[in-house]
């Protein structure tokens, strides 16, 4: 299967599975923490911080790339900012293509996680909460294992979502082989040309492979925390 | 570079770092988005532009490399249809289509739309045919549609029609119907090296020409 | 001591309460929807009433007129809830431990072993909740409130779930933790029996009012209570001191009314317990009868003689000065001439004192 | 008539039980994790035993052999589970009504207002169950059950969390829905004094296997049977029928045993019941009592003493013909040299026949 | 604010619009009944279907766009038999839209359900069963209700999703201003000229000025769904 694929090619699916791994990972956290505070939380801006979180979804990807690269960019006020004190450039690098990714996802993921959070009981953090326990630690061995599920499945999505991410990847980072040229990038690049259908079907096999392999594994997950978990009642 | 160029340019490029031994990183992507990316600081030295707007709109930011722009390629524009055809003047396109639908690229952005309805309004079609038309997203999509058959007609480039064998030129636009259709080349404001001069030197040399000419592209 | 006065509203229901809960058991005692869950859960700082006060031990943990509410993690309230609530992804193990991270430590905590044995819940250590029964849950919520070490535990109807064997055996452990723990303990429960036996202070409560609160004994024996317990739970409580096992398996304890003999306590002699003798177990007798099977047989004086609405009377007798209530029908009532000023003998029989109406002394 | 036979194992527990239950309520009791539940269950259609058979009135509902299990819904049998199970969404009328589209139309079915003045939920009809009190969801899921109109009903534990004002009420509905409506009840409690009213066949369930079965009245007054059901809950049941309510409040039932006062019953005058007698109630004499306050003295042959391992003795007597049990302590079995041929007097208080012992004749 | 808008926009941003809301109400069904069965069904091919529905996430939109041109278009195979036995004809008309983004949205909208309905106690639908209700209805008066904030979620972002996707849309059915126009093409449109970024900031305002309608519709929704649900507990 080696020569199947050419070099550059295998170069954009290590970069793909790169790129959507490092964006699911890095927007995790975040993730939780504002499907933390959508679900639960009480605050002022609730429904700003809501809208916000959709924006990427509601917007063409080409839109949402290019308000990363007038803000992330270089010359962008983060972006300078960024380079300036720790030296580090998202634009037409592979931690641009992470950062396009991760907020393309970021609506997924959060949606899922939130839903998750909302199905637990509270009254089980309440029990828990009489047992001593401080909030951090009660979503921490409470909520955070009773919605493991939920987590799984945002991360899936966002995987799957980063996996087939171009739009704003491309808008932001360019399609530099090697570089920031992901899998749908490379498709997408194919499908411009005349006669390159052929190539293009062979990277769009590729993707649906790793993207199956993916979701089994997060199946697979699933059942076992499923099982961890047992019969939902107590 | 315009994605619509890879062919030709992976050939040229493929070509020249055989024999100089620098490695050349080609970007492809809609004019449009390199563009804006190059204003936003993209690191990029040369910049092969399908459309002179979008080459326009990086000088006037100052970015280009003073007096290296050219127009490397140029292009013509043709009548395509999904059905076996023989090359001729253009005809009654509305009549033609029926109720099928003409496949452009978008109108007023793509440039192929672009010239597209330029020629069509001098042709005196455009009133005509301008509820028919099916606008895709670039030329590619618009040949897509011709190929599948959705679309009975589409106007693209001679270049895109050369290389999709399912369809098949029904006319070919005359010259005079619009602006010429031009492919700008610079070297950025950034390009240090003599590599880059030296690609550039090579895209406008006579080999690269002999490329470019095989895949269709008429040189200016 | 716990100070309770709490204000709440809900649609249709509205409670107006006060209370202290002095050390020992505070049972909590009232029909269905009464409202002891939601005092129960003010206490444990669950919810947020809409005024009153709570303190214990002197610290404020609610305060509707200052805005303090202590949250629940900072109270140290262990809850056995009426819903179990156990941690479905943990196993009972891991359950029974959650709290003990964050119990202060201490040198008579309740060790992990002596909890589990007691609960019967050994065989089940390594298994999730979702396949335990009803009493298995109600046993391992229950472990896990004890063993987070609180210093004070609310309790919504524990025993509920359990058979009476497994709630014998528990009820004396709360005795214990009672007597030498200390530990203060809010009960809920309709189970008159197990209020009898633990409690140390009596608040019944009703359609979200107080209607009756003071010391068990006093509640327990006083007449105009009875109706309101339940005519069935009415009783005095005696306080006695264990005399001697005797070897026919019974004890002999002395109480200010005189010896009386029940089946064999597990105090040793000398220990103080206290003693229920519920209304309907006794039986009066104008004559010292002869040849009867019942062995305590004490010579006492009519104080008081209250006739209900149905076919019942409930006569208080002063017995060596002590109170005790005797529930007999009206008939006899009149057949026996019972008045204040009547020499009577009060009849138990040794086994009507059943084991669980003996509780230590609190 | 249920047959049921059942063979299920998990980890660490394992189940293999058969028993029938005739019309009539059939009790299973049994400590907690016995495994009651898991044989309600599978009567239910909720679980798939490993093997067994299950069959009702002739139909079969399970067959592990055959392969046969007919889905929960088509078995048209009422459950009121352990935990109350109430839809969230739904408010409380809306909950109770649930089971109505489905079931089938009879003449007597129970009306809705009957049911819901039955359990004083009137004033909860437009509420959600997210607020209800413990006992009032209870009440609720107990509604519901019975409102579905089924062909049988399986109660786990359905009145553990109501006081016992409220229980006593629902056992005189259930009795009726014995004995009027016929309806079969397979029921799970803890609380023998729920059982020996209620049931008319008992079921004695420990560590997964059948430990004792059969008609009520034998297995109460055995007194081989008294130490698995609890001592303090050994008693003779005793047929009765209603002669005559006096002016005083007291009813005069007829029984073999002779005439017995008890407090007013509710029943019309020859009507039949079932009277239960605790042994513990029972006092005995060797000459008969003058100037007693009990009412009741029943002249009786000693049949047999059993001596316990404790203090205590039970003895059965046969009074006119029919068993009658009394624990009594050893003490006083030999100082009135009790033994079988003796004859003797039973005491027993007019109040100590609890409105709850009183049961209609299944 | 009507001359703010040129009136072809106020026709993209109407039919923008039409095509989401219809996508969203269409895919619904679809969704529910691949949600329950991959939530609950125990079936050979599960993880192809679930394979299946995750691919237009992980497909360059483009590719997705083609697939459908190549199958629903008027010479595909399902397009031609519908065009033949119905009259009814996908390409080049916002039939074809609404088919692009339900398609789009799809992923979303089953993961969100799924999630809902694996949160659902089995114990209450068991008790349903015990009054003696079958399956269906069972589903219908217990799971259904219980999951109304999980379908409530997947159709907010199966809406949100349509409003902003387009690259399958303009694949599938071209850009054709007042037929399949939507506000995405627009604003891609314009984001192709250069300088025009003013007019495409405005239409940028007005999908998300529509959207956070949406959204805060359906936050409003889902907690009065919550309300009438009431505390989790049974
Ligand atoms: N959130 C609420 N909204 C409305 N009414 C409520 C709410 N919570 C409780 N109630 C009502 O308040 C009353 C008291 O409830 P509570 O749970 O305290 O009763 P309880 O004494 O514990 O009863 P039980 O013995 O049945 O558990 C009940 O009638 C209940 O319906
Ligand atoms: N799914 C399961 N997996 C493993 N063990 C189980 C499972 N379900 C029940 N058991 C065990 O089977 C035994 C019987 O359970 P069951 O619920 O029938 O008890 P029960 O008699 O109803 O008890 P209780 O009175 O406490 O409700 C218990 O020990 C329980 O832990
Ligand atoms: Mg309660
Ligand atoms: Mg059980």
């Amino acid at each position: 299967m080696t020569d199947w694929l050419s070099p550059e090619e295998w170069q954009a699916v290590a970069l793909s599975l790169k790129v959507a791994g490092w964006a699911t990972l890095l927007s995790l956290p975040l993730g939780l923490a504002v499907a933390y505070a959508l679900a639960r939380g009480r605050f002022p801006g609730k429904e700003l911080l809501n809208g916000l979180v959709h924006l990427p979804l509601i917007l063409p990807p080409v839109v949402t790339g290019y308000l990363l690269l007038l803000t992330f960019g270089r010359r962008g006020p983060v972006g300078a900012l960024l380079d300036q004190w720790f030296g580090f450039v998202l634009a037409f690098r592979w931690t641009g293509a992470v950062l396009a990714a991760a907020v393309m996802a970021f609506p997924l993921m959060v949606r899922a996680i939130r839903l998750a959070i909302e199905a637990v009981d509270p009254k089980l953090e309440e029990a828990a909460a009489t047992l001593g326990a401080p909030r951090p630690w009660v979503f921490a061995t409470v909520t955070l294992p009773l919605i493991l599920p939920g987590i799984l499945a945002g991360a899936v999505l966002a995987f799957a979502k980063s996996m087939g991410e171009f739009g704003a990847t491309i808008t932001f980072v360019s399609n530099i082989p090697g570089q920031t040229q992901t899998l749908p990038s490379a498709i997408h690049a194919f499908l411009q040309v005349p006669g390159a259908e052929g190539s293009a079907l062979r990277l769009v096999l590729v993707a649906i492979a790793v993207s199956m392999l993916a979701l089994l594994l997060s199946e697979w997950l699933a059942r076992a925390v499923a099982r961890r978990i047992g019969a939902r009642d107590a | 570079a315009a994605a619509s160029l890879r062919n030709a340019l992976d050939e040229v490029v493929a070509g020249w770092e055989a024999e100089t031994g620098h490695d050349a990183v080609v970007s492809y992507a809609g004019s449009g988005v390199l563009a804006r990316q190059i204003i936003a600081g993209a690191p990029a030295d040369l910049y092969l532009s399908a459309s002179e707007q979008w080459m326009d709109a990086v000088e006037a930011e100052g970015l280009l490399a003073e007096g290296t722009r050219c127009d490397l390629l140029g292009n013509t524009l043709v009548l395509i249809s999904h059905e076996p055809a023989e090359p001729g003047p253009v005809p009654d396109i509305a009549a033609a289509l029926g109720d099928g639908r003409l496949a452009m690229g978008l109108v007023d952005s793509v440039p192929a739309g672009q010239y597209g309805k330029a020629a069509l309004e001098s042709l005196g079609q455009w009133a005509a045919v301008e509820p028919l038309v099916a606008q895709a997203d670039n030329v590619r999509a618009a040949l897509a549609l011709v190929a599948t058959g959705e679309a009975p007609l589409g106007i693209v480039y001679a270049t895109d029609a050369a290389a999709e064998p399912a369809v098949h030129v029904v006319a070919t636009f005359p010259e005079g119907s619009h602006a010429p259709i031009r492919y700008p080349l610079a070297l950025t404001a950034e390009s240090a090296d003599a590599a880059d001069r030296a690609l550039y030197d090579a895209l406008t040399g006579d080999a690269a020409r002999a490329i470019f000419a095989r895949h269709g592209f008429s040189l200016p | 001591m716990l100070e309770v006065r709490l204000i709440q509203r809900f649609d249709g229901f509205d409670l107006d309460i006060g209370f202290q809960a002095p050390a020992g058991v505070t049972a909590l005692f009232g029909r269905s929807g009464a409202g002891k869950t939601t005092i129960v859960n003010a206490v444990a700082g669950l919810t947020r009433p809409q005024g009153g006060r709570i303190v214990l031990d002197g610290q404020v943990l609610f305060d509707a007129g200052a805005g303090i509410c202590v949250p629940p993690h900072r109270r140290q309230i262990g809850y056995v809830f009426q819903d179990a609530r156990l941690f479905p992804h943990l196993d009972v193990r891991q359950n029974l431990l959650y709290g003990r991270r964050f119990a202060p430590a201490r040198d008579d905590a309740p060790g992990f072993d002596r909890i589990v044995d007691l609960l019967g819940i050994g065989g089940l250590l390594k298994r999730r909740p979702g396949g335990l029964s009803g009493g298995e849950k109600q046993r391992v919520a229950l472990g896990r409130a004890i063993l987070s070490n609180p210093r004070m535990l609310l309790m919504d109807e524990p025993l509920a779930a359990l058979d009476e064997a497994r709630k014998a055996e528990i009820l004396t452990y709360l005795e214990r933790l009672r007597d030498e723990v200390g530990l203060p303990i809010l009960y809920v429960s309709h189970a008159m029996a197990e209020v009898a036996r633990l409690a140390t202070t009596v608040v019944l409560i009703d359609s979200g009012r107080v209607r009756l609160a003071g010391p068990a004994e006093q509640i327990l024996a006083d007449p105009a209570a009875a109706p309101s317990l339940g005519l069935r739970e009415a009783g005095a409580v005696l306080n006695a001191r264990v005399a001697a096992h005797e070897e026919d398996g019974l004890s002999r304890l002395d109480t200010p009314a005189g010896p009386v003999w029940v089946p064999q306590v597990a105090a040793e002699p000398g220990h103080l317990l206290r003693l229920r003798i519920l209304a309907q177990d006794v039986m009066l007798a104008t004559e010292r009868p002869q040849g009867i099977s019942a062995l305590n047989v004490l010579p006492g004086v009519v104080t008081a003689v209250k006739l209900g609405e149905g076919p019942g009377a409930l006569v208080q007798l002063s017995v060596g000065g002590v109170p005790l209530l005797a529930r007999v029908t009206r008939r006899s009532a009149s057949v026996l001439e019972l008045q204040p000023g009547r020499t009577v003998y009060a009849v138990l029989k040794a086994v009507s004192v059943a084991r669980e109406a003996i509780g230590e002394r609190g």
